[in-house]
């Protein structure tokens, strides 16, 4: 295990300490983490040459460039966490257990695919992932709602919810940056930033390109998303601070080598020398393996191997998968809903399709919720109002405790000035325990559940 | 949530991971005109979610639909639209007891009949259902005997029952309160061009809907905007060719 | 911008403020389905955004249509709806040198008969009038002469274009690569259900649609996800009693 | 005229100087605002009692208590300026120019309402005034569009653009600050904060309770709204700054009293304590006069005449319109579309209804933009490519300037390092100049059009 620090990795925002400096690397993350982030490109070459061939068709967003990403945040996540992502999917998709087979399968449309081809590029989902989303900014408000879930089953995951630097003015973010506050959600908000929307730099299409403050009062870290050390490091702190803390946004500064889809030369607006010297300064596959090499953990010899091994792989896989075949016209009408009530589906022309589910022969199932899974904890406003409720019976006992020092009577647990007793406050949401009567003036805030520190970006008005 | 994420999101997804996730969720909220609102509040969205594969979606009318067809949408897995209707939040219908047993569900995808009868059958939802069965009464006085008919599921469309009280009767009228193009008893119209239950008709299906306008705030004009007893009662006499 | 602030600011504005404040606005987009771009970026939005009063809805097919339409929307003084379908982008078509002047203009609310003939209407919008007029060329092999109906808007619908079509062939297909339930057909049915016209219809009036599905990936789902020309041919033919 | 030092009237967020602390203060402008003040909440006290009567239906939100904000902004607002706000509407209609008895006789419902009745209380319109508007947030995207169209124009007006705490939540509002701020638009956006949505108080439904600061990267003040004078300034302060440097946003601190609409008590989510205590403590009618007197503008009788001449005015309207009657219901039909292409409409059942137009008899007529008001400016991107070709030709001018100083060649104007003509860059949107060729790192932002100063927020990252 060599140990190295980190440098110029990270920014902080409203956070009082970042990730740590100084990481470890051993042998064998450093390898596995090498290994998958030439099979993620690897993948892209493959599907850039299908596209090229006409075997993969519509939309194709290839994550080339990106790779440090998607690798670093695995690299830490657990199998209890959860990730929802974009249109920009295949890396995410192999990283969380689909097959590169499967993948690109369903990329070519076969059979064999994930989504046995139904899907198709933008729509790949797996245990735990939540898939790629063809609407800008639609997975952001699902994300947070995957963290609402994971808060509810307390089961200790969190949600990782990625979107891109244009997708990052959609107002739905907004919307989930405010729940996710309020609830005190395990949600990272990450923003890959690549520098451009669909051929829009970010300068054309954000007032502020600081993505990673743009939760504003949700505190946010800048992270060189070239440097997969960094990414993994962040995403580690990220994960306690949402744990503890609730929402954390993650900017990683990235770049995408390709256009925005394989109809986008991406030429038309950057020039060839900007993506040259990215390319050539900073390369996440080609600065990692002179880290790797620097650190002695592997040898020039043995990473080659790894590229040769990765790329005959793919190609084997790229050659095999072309010999499936799509799913018969009888899928058409499978699995559009879970529990069909119309047997009948209306073809072209028609009623005259018969609806199916081939879930089961699928990679999943239709999951119901069981029974025992249900459980009665408070969410939203009972959550808030839960948290209200403990912030008031711990200062009422703070306040007692003090009462008893100094040897004054403890009035029985109630503090209402007037002698009100507690319950007369009719500001209580349905459900909700009774809780401290409020002074007259505007309410303030108790404190979001799981929240310990009041957020701090808005106490400083500059007169 | 916008109804593009209703769509987008929930409606499509089952499909497009062939099955392998399913979005067990509940839309519900009040849908359609309520009093004095508006045209910015006033608008039923049973149409637009129904033209939609993916989703289920139901539109209750009375206590028992409200009670029965949010429990069946709560357990079913697939993602379901319930529409209520706000001006009947407040209305009290009486119930049979077993309507408050903690299992009691309306299956979705049922019509119901609420009322039998042989000379022309009328198919409504929602608030309109209360229109349909006054219309029902005053035709009684007459000697009609209606048919009504409450399709509780807009999603799938329940056309066997209507088409079996069609095969009774023969004279067929909806009525909605939404706006008639592209809407609810447009799709039936279409159903029965194609289907045998066609030539069953002694008379085209008409259709009684919300007036092709948004909804007004003066109160005459409101009144007006949507089908009442008399429209409903002089459609199904002209159907019937009694006037 | 969302369906529902299209709706709700664009369209009912000039009727909430009694013609005080009309919206002389353009909404303009790909509309339906595109090439192997899966269930979210396939949907076609004539028939939802055509239920509502207030808005204009056009759907052009070709260069002419594209062109006129979109600089009549342009000068219109009310919110209209310009339905582009992105496959038809990229293809050419020959036109007319009137076509290219600056102040050529196509009138909303007005179909086009691309094709005479006095055994069947087929009506169709966007890309579907393509199938339809391939389905009119098969037939006409077969000695039968379909009339073609471009729809070019969907609000309003001009149903005279279609009745007067109809007294003449006394057959009707539609023809949309939209969901069938309360799309565009469904409201040309109901339509006919309630005019004199009805009476001109030789056979029941049958809808050609997308199937009822989100649009799959695979290609030959993708394909047989919405009607082609033999689909056309044989609807028209069982209308016809040719089969 | 009269001089008057305000106390603890505003916070700045990202603005080097607020508005001036002393303001002037003339009899007129006094009596004239005391007046407004006065109509407009008794204009709600008439329609609170109408509502109660059942001659108002549906919803009705009174706007008692912020009158202030009102008032104190169209203080200083001009007739080419514009305004747009929700359904809270009352006041904003009634001071941009809609008589009392056009707004009255509106809710009521009938003709001679400004709407002939058939908006109701929340859609309402006047010159330059965009209207009520029930779905919460809508307005604001819209009033943005408004402020394209001044800029578009060039009118030298100013949009209001106003928003509830609630509101202020909804995703519409932050991507309309997006683009205001990209755009340089004249835009002001208004959070009026009365410390409610619709039965929420603002610490449940906010993350962020300093709405002035929630735009971000948009300069914002904090105002107390309940003082006419501190609005009227800051009002003043607003408009300098959207005309010279784009967006700001203002929080207007205020309160209201009735509940949210005429269905809501008001009284189970807050107490009555804190109501009364607003009312005596903060209330802006009362704390207006107080001024007053104290300045000696107008003595306590005068101000009672105007009290009394109010309520008389307002009950003889009351009772003026109770005589009014609802359109014909030939109305149902009629201005559905501006230009109508479909003679018949269709009823209940069939087209039996025929569409007409009454705009030209209403308060105001269908308006087209004349060809001559056509203008052949950029706007959005390529306004954003305009403003880039300025600066680059500024930075030409420069270095020539420089070069001819030091006695070199000018080089033509051109600059490209390795000689290329400026216009090889693909970077244009369509329609715009050619301007510099770019370095390779991502691109830095040109000045948006009209802002002279970069943003600010973003640049304070903590380590
Ligand atoms: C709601 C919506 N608007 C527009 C589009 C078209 N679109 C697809 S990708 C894209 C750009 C998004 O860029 P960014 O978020 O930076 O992601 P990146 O492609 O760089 O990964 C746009 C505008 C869409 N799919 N959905
Ligand atoms: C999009 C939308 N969601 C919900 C509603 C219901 N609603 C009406 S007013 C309101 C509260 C808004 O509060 P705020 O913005 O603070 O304005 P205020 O009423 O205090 O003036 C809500 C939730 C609506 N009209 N539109
Ligand atoms: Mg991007
Ligand atoms: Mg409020």
């Amino acid at each position: 295990c060599s140990t190295l620090t980190l440098k110029n990795t990270f920014k902080c925002y409203e956070l009082e300490k970042g990730p740590p400096m100084d990481v470890e690397l051993s042998r064998e993350d450093a390898l596995k983490m090498y290994t998958q982030m030439v099979e993620v490109r690897r993948i892209e070459v493959v599907c850039n040459n299908l596209y090229k061939a006409k075997h993969i068709r519509g939309f194709c967003h290839l994550y080339n460039g990106q790779e440090a990403v998607a690798v670093g945040m695995c690299a830490v996540l657990q199998k209890k966490d959860s990730v929802i992502t974009a249109y920009r999917a295949h890396a995410w998709t192999y990283l969380m257990g689909v097959s590169a087979y499967g993948l690109i399968a369903e990329l070519v449309g076969v059979k064999t695919g994930c989504s046995r081809g139904k899907g198709g590029s933008m729509h790949t989902y797996g245990d735990n992932f939540y898939g790629g989303n063809g609407i800008v900014g639609a997975q952001v408000p699902l994300g947070a709602g995957i963290a609402l879930a994971h808060q509810y089953k307390g089961d200790g995951g969190v949600c990782v919810a990625l979107y891109g630097d244009g997708a990052s003015n959609q107002g739905q973010v907004f919307e989930a940056y405010n729940m996710a506050k309020l609830w005190g959600l395990p949600c990272i908000f990450v923003c890959e930033n690549n520098h451009y929307g669909m051929g829009t730099s970010i300068h054309r299409h954000a007032a502020l390109t600081d993505f990673y403050m743009r939760g504003q009062y949700i505190p946010g870290l800048w992270v060189d998303g070239n440097q997969v050390l960094a990414v993994r490091s962040a995403t580690q702190f990220a994960i306690d601070h949402a744990k503890n803390c609730g929402p954390i946004v993650l900017e990683m500064s990235t770049y995408r080598y390709e256009g925005h889809s394989m109809s986008d030369p991406g030429t038309a607006y950057r020039t060839r020398d900007e993506v040259q010297t990215i390319r050539t300064k900073r390369d996440p596959i080609e600065s990692f393996r002179k880290q790797i090499l620097q650190l002695c953990l592997a040898d020039e010899e043995e990473l080659k191997k790894i590229d040769a091994k990765v790329r005959k792989d793919l190609q084997a896989i790229s050659k095999k998968i072309l010999k499936d075949r799509e799913v018969g016209l009888d899928e058409l009408a499978a699995d559009i809903y879970s529990k069909n009530l119309e047997p009948n589906i209306r073809g072209v022309s028609g009623f005259n399709l018969k609806h199916k589910n081939v879930a089961d022969v699928c990679f999943g199932k239709a999951r119901r919720t069981p029974p025992s899974e249900i459980k009665d904890v408070p969410i939203g406003d009972a959550a808030f109002a839960a948290a209200q409720k403990k912030a008031s019976e711990e200062s009422k006992a703070r306040k007692a405790a003090a009462a008893a020092a100094k040897g004054k009577d403890g009035k029985d647990g109630k503090d209402g000035k007037d002698g009100k007793p507690p319950s007369d406050d009719n500001d209580k949401p349905k459900d909700a325990e009774p809780k401290e009567a409020k002074a007259a003036e505007p309410p303030k805030a108790a404190a979001p559940p799981k929240e310990p520190a009041p957020p701090k970006s808005g106490d400083k008005p500059k007169s | 949530m916008n109804d593009r994420s209703v769509i987008n999101s929930a409606a499509k997804t089952f499909y497009m991971s062939a099955g392998a996730v399913n979005v067990p969720i509940v839309f519900r909220g009040p849908n359609g005109a309520s009093a004095g609102v508006a045209a910015q509040h006033s608008q039923c969205f049973a149409a637009w979610y129904a033209h939609c594969p993916g989703l289920k979606v139901v539109s209750p009318y009375d206590t028992e639909d409200a009670r029965g067809l949010l429990k069946s949408a709560i357990r079913d897995p697939d993602p379901v639209v319930v529409l209520e209707n706000e001006l009947m939040y407040g209305v009290a219908f009486p119930v049979d007891e077993k309507v408050t047993d903690v299992d009691f569900l309306v299956p979705l995808g049922k019509a119901k009949i609420m009322r039998p009868g042989k000379d022309i059958t009328i198919v409504a939802h929602s608030k309109a259902v209360e229109t349909a069965l006054l219309s029902a009464a005053e035709l009684a006085k007459k000697g009609i005997e209606a048919e009504v008919i409450n399709l509780r599921s807009i999603r799938p469309l329940d056309m066997q029952t209507i088409f079996t009280s069609v095969r009774k009767t023969h004279h067929l009228i909806t009525v909605e309160n939404g706006w008639p193009q592209h809407g609810v008893g447009a799709e039936i119209c279409a159903r029965f061009m194609e289907d045998p239950a066609f030539f069953e008709l002694d008379a085209p299906v008409w259709r009684c809907c919300g007036v092709d306008v948004p909804m007004p705030y003066a109160k005459t004009l409101e009144l007006n905007a949507l089908p009442r007893e008399p429209d409903v009662t002089a459609a199904a006499l002209k159907v019937l060719g009694k006037k």
